[in-house]
């Protein structure tokens, strides 16, 4: 061996040798999801997987603990000053990702974006009237009727940066039903302790620590790399093969194979999203349907007679595979404002069913396009086929469509659907959150943006209005307890269950697993 | 060969022919490589005249442009500059009615037996086709008559109507093509080559064919052939071409027993003497050049023994000598050589 | 006489086809001695090009040789592995196809085919193999060689191109050359060119040449015998001068007449009626005897038997004399006949 | 009958009789597409019927292990499917997606490749542009790309029978290519060919000449690729089936069936996938041979 081939072999040594551990030392979180997070703009869709996602990236003025309590971020205090007036202390010191500081004029400006065209998470700022600047890092936050559940219930309410908006031209969000893209879709600039390193929609989306983070990290993450592996093989594939490090949701039919592997963890929890089927309640004609000129879901006795139909114990037992928990209402135990009085299901009875079908004028039952996601929720696509079959044997032929999230959010937050599968999780762990969202009557300040049957009571809407003031606990689980009973006495919706939360994870990896499915990888560790 | 009328006028004119070709690489192409256009001039300043029963030959190399004036009188390319006139009728004007009936007068015989005739049509499709388009008969019983006649009238059977061209050979499947031509009972015959591409002992055959049914038919015919010896069989009048232009035109003995253009010496030279067997030639060098390129002045001069300055400078013109033979060389012209 | 370079012996080439083993070449035999050309004439399908390709070893399936032997200066040579056969042919048999275009690679210059060949054949050094590939081209009659060494094939003339396949194909100085329609591509006026080029080089080189065309101009010009054949078989074979001014073969009579020459002005073309028949369908007797003007009973019946004299070799019942066909009639064995006469052939 | 005999006689017969291999594909082609086209008669259960479906009945295993029972021979899948009747039927939507895609794109592509080999100039150069730019989108994408704006166009046609429709149009849309540049590159060879001058000097339509003469002279590879391609028009729709923009889940293709049965690899319900391709195999490869035989067959040779 000539001594420059020696030089560099030993070169090609060394820098193998030195590689391996900075391989190791790097702690290089890899995580999958069944589906992608869809927007860099925490504003674009009000869905669990984006504000998850999001949430290390960008923060509220309140945010979650460990036990899902409400924590302190962009403000450090606050207090309630008049009824309807609660006056929150910002954190100084604090600078966005791209240098500028946090201020007060940044929430203000975030208030009108979240509340404007385009926006996605109106529902959260609903109650509020205006915000008052005090000065550069003190405001005051004006609802329109007293609102004591305000700090829980913004904090999924991101801030974003004033000058880096208006400099990019990202002012207003983009309308999910609409689909077009603006820099803060494949961008972000937060105060969080993560910041956007790279983003290829559909293919991976790579974040890293924030090292001017005003808080005091608790994890040893390098980078964290988010992939969408949408087909459940392929993710635990890549679980298995050790390419990624943590996934969601493990498919429940695998569960025990990969509690069985030694290198891999299972964690599971109950979440608190409720699966649920709506129905259009407000067109006069239905879409993708046979029946013309009327609308069945109109009549209550439809509804009831597909909820009947539906035998919830055959698919818990045979898609959820035991995991799942059948409820009656729209919100899981663990949320404030719960009543195991009223979780109650309507029967499973085809008979009836097909009585009450043919009392209502449909004998032969009916067809209806039915609008189902295929990587959104755990078995979504199984759980409507499965409904779909159960309804046939009651005479309604279900058209269904089962596609991706990025294909069906967009049509079914449009309201171009007549009959679907959706989930949902109150991110304010409170039922207003559900009864605001869900039931109450859609209108321009985000009440019912998500009751895309347009579903309609006036007594709930003017029950969640009063919810919403009612200081009093025991007062306000009345309030509460009576728009549910109502909106079962008016099948409203047929509520399936409470899906089961199952991560998959390298035994090395440390994660706080949420009820409400949040992945805030501040928490997370590798060993 | 049947004597000409010279009272009557000639049946087809060639005036000042010429037809240039686009051989331009594709523009994007053109204009990234700041390539100029670039043009093929395959036929330039053709004039000719064709008396009624009588046979033209053209003869030269390939690429001297022959083919396509044979193209350019049938109508098949539209000249770019000049005008055919047959029967005193503008072929190149001629459209619609008028057009069809000239077209009915004058029939072509190609150069390849395998590629002229569709190899999925029967022959009595093939053969009717002419007479069909030009309804020159109808029905399907004087159809079939008249393929049976035209059949045996090339020495076929009339049974092989039902047959397909690959169950013929060459000299078979050209006879095939002489009755298609024959089908529309043409006036005016070109022949492109028609017996190149066979054998000797079948080129026999279809040359004396063709001479017959001239004789019978009191056709027309342009010949073309790269042969000498083929055209001295056929022909009545024979033009040399070289390099798109015609350099000597005359008639039949004149041109073949006293050549005057130099190139039509070295093609007379060119031509294998069965007598001569273990000869040795001193053949005349060089070849046909790049018709897209082609040399100043005259064009054959770079490979001429006769060429000086002025025919490296100037293109010659057709000029009569006292002998009625129609050359194109500067050197014939001004005496230089016999 | 010096002794034979090629010499073929009752070849048969046939071809498998789903209707039974078909002939279409079928006893040939040939020699051809230093320095001499042999033509090789006959229509389109008469077999020629494939004895060409059998002596070459480049039959692809399925065609084959079904019976024969071929010599190739003292060695057999037909039941070689490709291996050897392909050095073989690379060092002591050159070849020059119709289409020049198809025998050059269009991806290298003319100097790189050259000297590859020469190197992978001769001991030479490359500067060595590069002079000898100018002189080559020199010698083929290729102007301003050296500059045409860096040149592509495109940038080459139709007769440019046969002239650097001419010397390509001289390159390994090949004793033997075969010569597939060298002129057919070519113009006229180049066609003389090459085929006097042609006959220069191999002349001085000693070379043996198989030239195989269908135009007896060419051959009348370049070879020095001439073997005619009809329907996969030697009809008549002798000196050029021979066949072609006392043809004795109704056939090589017949084609000779047909041939269109300058000065006889006025004269009917003389024609052989009918086409050849295609291999496979050969009728009985005498392939030729249908389109024969002088065919007998005994024609359609028994094939003739090649015999010789001092200066051809014919297969013809006229040609046979009297008495040897009554010899024969008795055994009515064409093929010892055949046999016999060939070994008569003066060599 | 005599052309029947006429054709058991031809070389194209006599190629085919002596490939044992092309006598296998072909006899399992013709079991797979028999089977497929008799699917409602010979099928035990109807996979698409969701009302004859029981949920209680999923992820039977196939008749032979424990737990199997005969009625579901070879098993059934997450919803209670009979996965031999979902074969069987999901052969049938492949097999006539597979078809139509095959025929629609033939057609479009041959009656482009002879407009742009035979007008030339202009014409040529646009529809061959766009062979260009179509051919740099893979066939999928493609597929992806027609499904999305069907979906966005009709939404609540796109399911059901439309589905059907639109993903014949994807494969077709990608498949138009091969045909029209085989078809456009063997016109101009015939077009210059001297029997359509003829047809020309004679006076003869342009139409004409294309339709009468050129067509039946380019239609031999055009069979060909149509073989070939039929092989990759159902992989295709099993691909996009897979990819779930395909056939619906309760109309299942091949592809679909597949896909449902992937997620269950895993958790040992491996006949949910294996059947249904091993089916596709089965199908895929046989044509495939075929088509390569015919390939092959059709190659001029000598003699």
């Amino acid at each position: 061996m000539t001594a420059p081939v020696r030089a560099l072999a030993l070169a090609a040594l060394l820098l193998l040798a030195a590689g391996a551990p900075f391989h190791a030392r790097a702690n290089t979180l890899r995580v999958a999801d069944q589906g992608d997070v869809m927007s860099m703009d925490p504003y674009m869709i009000n869905e669990a997987l984006l504000l998850s996602f999001m949430g290390n990236v960008y923060e509220g003025l309140t945010g979650r603990g460990r036990k899902l309590e409400t924590t302190a971020e962009l403000a450090t205090d606050w207090k309630q000053t008049a009824p309807t007036v609660w006056r929150f202390n910002l954190r100084r010191g604090v600078k966005f990702h791209d240098g500028t500081p946090f201020t007060a004029d940044d929430v203000i400006f975030s208030l009108e974006r979240a509340r404007g065209e385009g926006s996605d998470v109106k529902t959260y700022v609903a109650p509020i009237k205006e915000i008052r600047k005090v000065d550069s890092h003190a405001i005051d936050i004006v609802t329109h009727e007293p609102y004591p559940i305000l700090p829980q219930a913004i904090s999924v309410w991101y801030i974003l940066s004033k000058q880096w908006c208006e400099k990019n031209n990202a002012v207003r969000p983009v309308d999910v039903r609409k689909g077009t893209e603006n820099f803060a879709s494949t961008r972000a600039n937060g105060t969080g302790p993560f910041r956007l390193k790279s983003r290829e929609p559909g293919v991976r989306t790579v974040l890293q620590p924030n090292p001017e983070w005003w808080g005091k990290p608790e994890h040893n993450l390098t980078e964290v790399v988010f992939t969408p592996i949408s087909n459940d093989a392929t993710r635990v594939a890549a679980l298995l093969s050790g390419e990624i490090d943590m996934m969601q949701p493990v498919p429940l039919q695998d569960v025990p194979r990969l509690q069985g592997n030694a290198a891999l963890k299972v964690a599971q929890g109950g979440e608190i999203r409720t699966i649920f089927l709506g129905m259009d309640q407000k067109r006069d004609e239905l879409l993708g349907s046979n029946v013309k000129g009327k609308n069945p879901f109109k009549d209550r006795r439809v509804r009831q007679a597909f909820y009947q139909a539906i035998d919830v114990e055959a698919i818990r037992a045979r898609i959820m595979r035991g995991a799942s928990r059948p409820t009656g209402l729209l919100i899981a135990p663990e949320v404030q404002g719960f009543s195991a009085e009223l979780n109650r299901r309507l029967p499973f009875d085809p008979e009836a069913a097909r009585a009450l079908l043919a009392e209502a004028g449909y004998p032969g039952g009916f067809e209806v396009a039915m609008n189902c996601p295929n990587d959104r929720y755990v078995n979504d696509a199984e759980i409507c086929q499965a409904i779909a079959s159960m309804l046939a044997k009651v005479g309604v032929r279900i058209n269904l469509a089962a596609e991706t999230k990025t294909l069906w959010f967009p049509r079914v937050l449009r309201r171009d659907t007549a009959f679907y599968l959706f989930g949902w999780v109150p991110a304010s762990q409170d039922a207003h959150n559900a009864l605001f969202a869900l039931v109450a009557t859609p209108g321009e300040a985000g009440q019912g943006q998500f009751n895309l049957g347009a579903y309609s009571n006036t007594r709930i809407d003017q029950l969640t209005r009063q919810i919403a003031a009612e200081a009093d606990m025991g007062k306000r689980s009345g309030l509460i307890a009576e728009a549910f009973r109502l909106t079962q006495e008016d099948v409203a919706y047929i509520p399936l269950h409470q899906q089961p939360l199952t991560w998959g994870m390298k035994k090395n990896v440390d994660m706080v697993q949420l009820a409400n499915n949040f992945n805030y990888f501040r928490w997370a560790t590798v060993k | 060969m049947s004597p000409a009328d010279s009272a009557a006028p000639p049946l087809v004119v060639a005036e000042d022919l010429a037809r240039y070709f686009d051989v331009s690489s594709p523009w994007l192409e053109r204009l990234i490589g700041r390539e100029p256009r670039r043009r093929l001039r395959a036929v330039d300043q053709a004039s000719f005249a064709i008396p009624r029963g009588r046979t033209l030959a053209l003869v030269g190399e390939s690429g001297c442009g022959k083919s396509t004036v044979a193209r350019l009188v049938t109508g098949l390319y539209r000249p770019s500059r000049g005008r055919v006139l047959f029967d005193g009728v503008d072929v190149t004007a001629a459209r619609g009615a008028a057009g069809a009936a000239v077209r009915r007068r004058m029939q072509m015989i190609f150069q390849d037996p395998y590629a002229s005739l569709n190899p999925r049509w029967r022959v009595g499709d093939i053969v009717a086709e002419p007479a069909r388009v030009q309804a020159v008969v109808r029905g399907r019983a004087q159809c079939q008559a008249l393929v049976a006649e035209l059949l045996q009238q090339v020495g076929l059977h009339p049974d092989d109507a039902r047959k397909y061209p690959h169950q013929f050979s060459g000299g078979q499947r050209q006879r095939i093509s002489i009755a298609r031509a024959l089908s529309s009972a043409p006036q005016f015959l070109v022949c492109d080559e028609p017996t190149s591409a066979l054998d000797v002992s079948v080129q026999a055959q279809v040359l004396n064919l063709l001479a017959d049914l001239q004789t019978r038919l009191g056709l027309t015919c342009l010949f073309i052939s790269h042969n000498l010896a083929v055209v001295e069989y056929v022909a009545d009048d024979i033009g040399v071409m070289y390099l798109g232009r015609i350099v000597e035109f005359g008639p039949r003995d004149a041109v073949l027993s006293r050549p005057a253009h130099p190139y039509t010496r070295l093609l007379l030279d060119a031509v294998p003497d069965l007598a001569m067997t273990g000869r040795a030639r001193t053949p005349v060098g060089g070849e046909v050049p790049n018709p897209i390129d082609p040399p100043a002045g005259c064009a054959f001069h770079p490979r001429c023994p006769w060429a000086d300055a002025r025919c490296r400078a100037e293109p010659p013109a057709l000029w009569v000598d006292g002998r009625g033979r129609v050359v194109a060389c500067h050197a014939v012209q001004e005496g230089r050589l016999g | 006489m010096t002794a034979a370079v090629l010499e073929v012996r009752c070849l048969t080439v046939e071809f498998a086809t789903r209707r039974g083993v078909v002939r279409a070449v079928e006893d040939l035999s040939l020699t051809i001695g230093e320095g001499e050309v042999l033509g090789v004439v006959g229509e389109s399908g008469a077999g020629k090009s494939l004895t060409g390709t059998a002596v070459l070893g480049l039959l692809e399936p399925p065609a084959r040789i079904g019976a024969g032997e071929i010599w190739l200066g003292g060695e057999r040579i037909d039941h070689l592995p490709p291996a050897r056969l392909r050095r073989l042919r690379g060092r002591h048999m050159g070849a020059i196809f119709q289409d020049p275009l198809t025998a050059l690679d269009p991806l290298f210059t003319v100097g790189d085919q050259l000297e590859e060949t020469i190197r992978a054949h001769l001991p030479a050094s490359r500067a060595e193999a590069r002079a000898r590939a100018v002189a080559l081209l020199a010698e083929t009659g290729v102007p301003a060689p050296e500059r045409r060494m860096d040149q592509y094939p495109h940038q080459l003339s139709g007769g440019l191109r046969q002239r650097v396949v001419i010397a390509l194909a001289l390159c390994a100085e090949p004793r033997l050359v075969i010569a597939d329609e060298p002129t057919t591509a070519l113009d006229v006026s180049t066609q003389a060119q090459i085929i006097a080029l042609l006959k220069r080089i191999t002349r001085a080189h000693g070379t043996a040449v198989m030239l195989v065309t269908h135009d007896m101009g060419v051959i009348a010009e370049t070879a020095d015998r001439v073997a005619v054949l009809y329907a996969g078989r030697v009809v008549e074979s002798g000196a050029v001068r021979q066949v072609l001014h006392a043809p004795r073969h109704p056939y090589t009579a017949g084609l000779m007449a047909s041939i269109p020459r300058l000065g006889a002005v006025g004269a009917r073309l003389a024609q052989i009626d009918g086409a050849m028949p295609r291999p496979g369908a050969l009728p009985p007797g005498c392939a030729f005897h249908p389109r024969c003007p002088k065919a007998m009973q005994r024609c359609r019946e028994e094939r003739p038997p090649a015999v010789a004299d001092a200066a051809s070799q014919v297969a013809c019942w006229l040609a046979i004399a009297p008495a040897e066909m009554t010899a024969r009639a008795g055994e009515g064995h064409a093929r010892d006949g055949a046999i016999q006469a060939l070994g008569s052939v003066p060599p | 009958m005599s052309r029947v005999a006429a054709w058991l006689d031809s070389d194209l017969a006599w190629s085919f009789r002596r490939s044992p291999v092309t006598v296998a594909a072909a006899a399992v082609a013709l079991l797979c597409v028999g089977g497929a086209l008799l699917a409602p008669w010979i099928a035990p259960h109807d996979p698409f019927d969701l009302a004859a479906l029981d949920l209680m009945d999923a992820l039977a295993p196939p008749a032979w292990l424990a737990e199997g029972r005969w009625r579901f021979l070879l098993g059934t899948d997450d919803q209670g499917r009979d996965v031999l009747s979902g074969i069987l039927y999901g052969a049938r939507i492949s097999v006539a997606v597979g078809v139509a895609s095959v025929l629609l794109s033939a057609l479009a592509g041959v009656a482009l490749g002879l407009l742009a080999g035979y007008a030339g100039g202009a014409v040529d150069a646009f529809v061959m542009r766009v062979a260009d730019v179509q051919l740099s989108f893979p066939a999928i994408l493609v597929a992806l790309l027609v499904d999305g704006v069907a979906r966005i166009a009709l939404p609540e046609l796109a399911h059901g029978a439309a589905a059907f429709w639109v993903i014949v149009l994807s494969i077709a849309l990608s498949g138009w290519v091969q045909y029209a540049r085989t078809v456009r590159g063997s016109t101009l060879v015939e077009a210059r060919k001297e029997y359509v001058q003829a047809a020309r000097l004679i006076g003869r339509h342009p139409a004409a000449i294309v339709l009468r003469h050129i067509l039946p002279n380019v239609t031999g590879p055009v069979l060909v690729i149509a073989t070939i391609h039929l092989a990759t028009a159902i992989t295709t729709e099993a691909t996009l089936s897979f990819l779930g923009v395909g056939m619906p889940a309760t109309t299942p293709s091949l592809g679909t069936l597949i896909r449902i049965g992937n997620d269950f690899l895993f958790s040992g319900e491996w006949w949910i996938t294996l059947f249904p391709g091993l089916a596709l195999v089965a199908l895929v490869l046989s044509v495939n041979l075929l088509g390569d035989w015919l390939r092959d067959a059709l190659n001029p040779r000598l003699a």
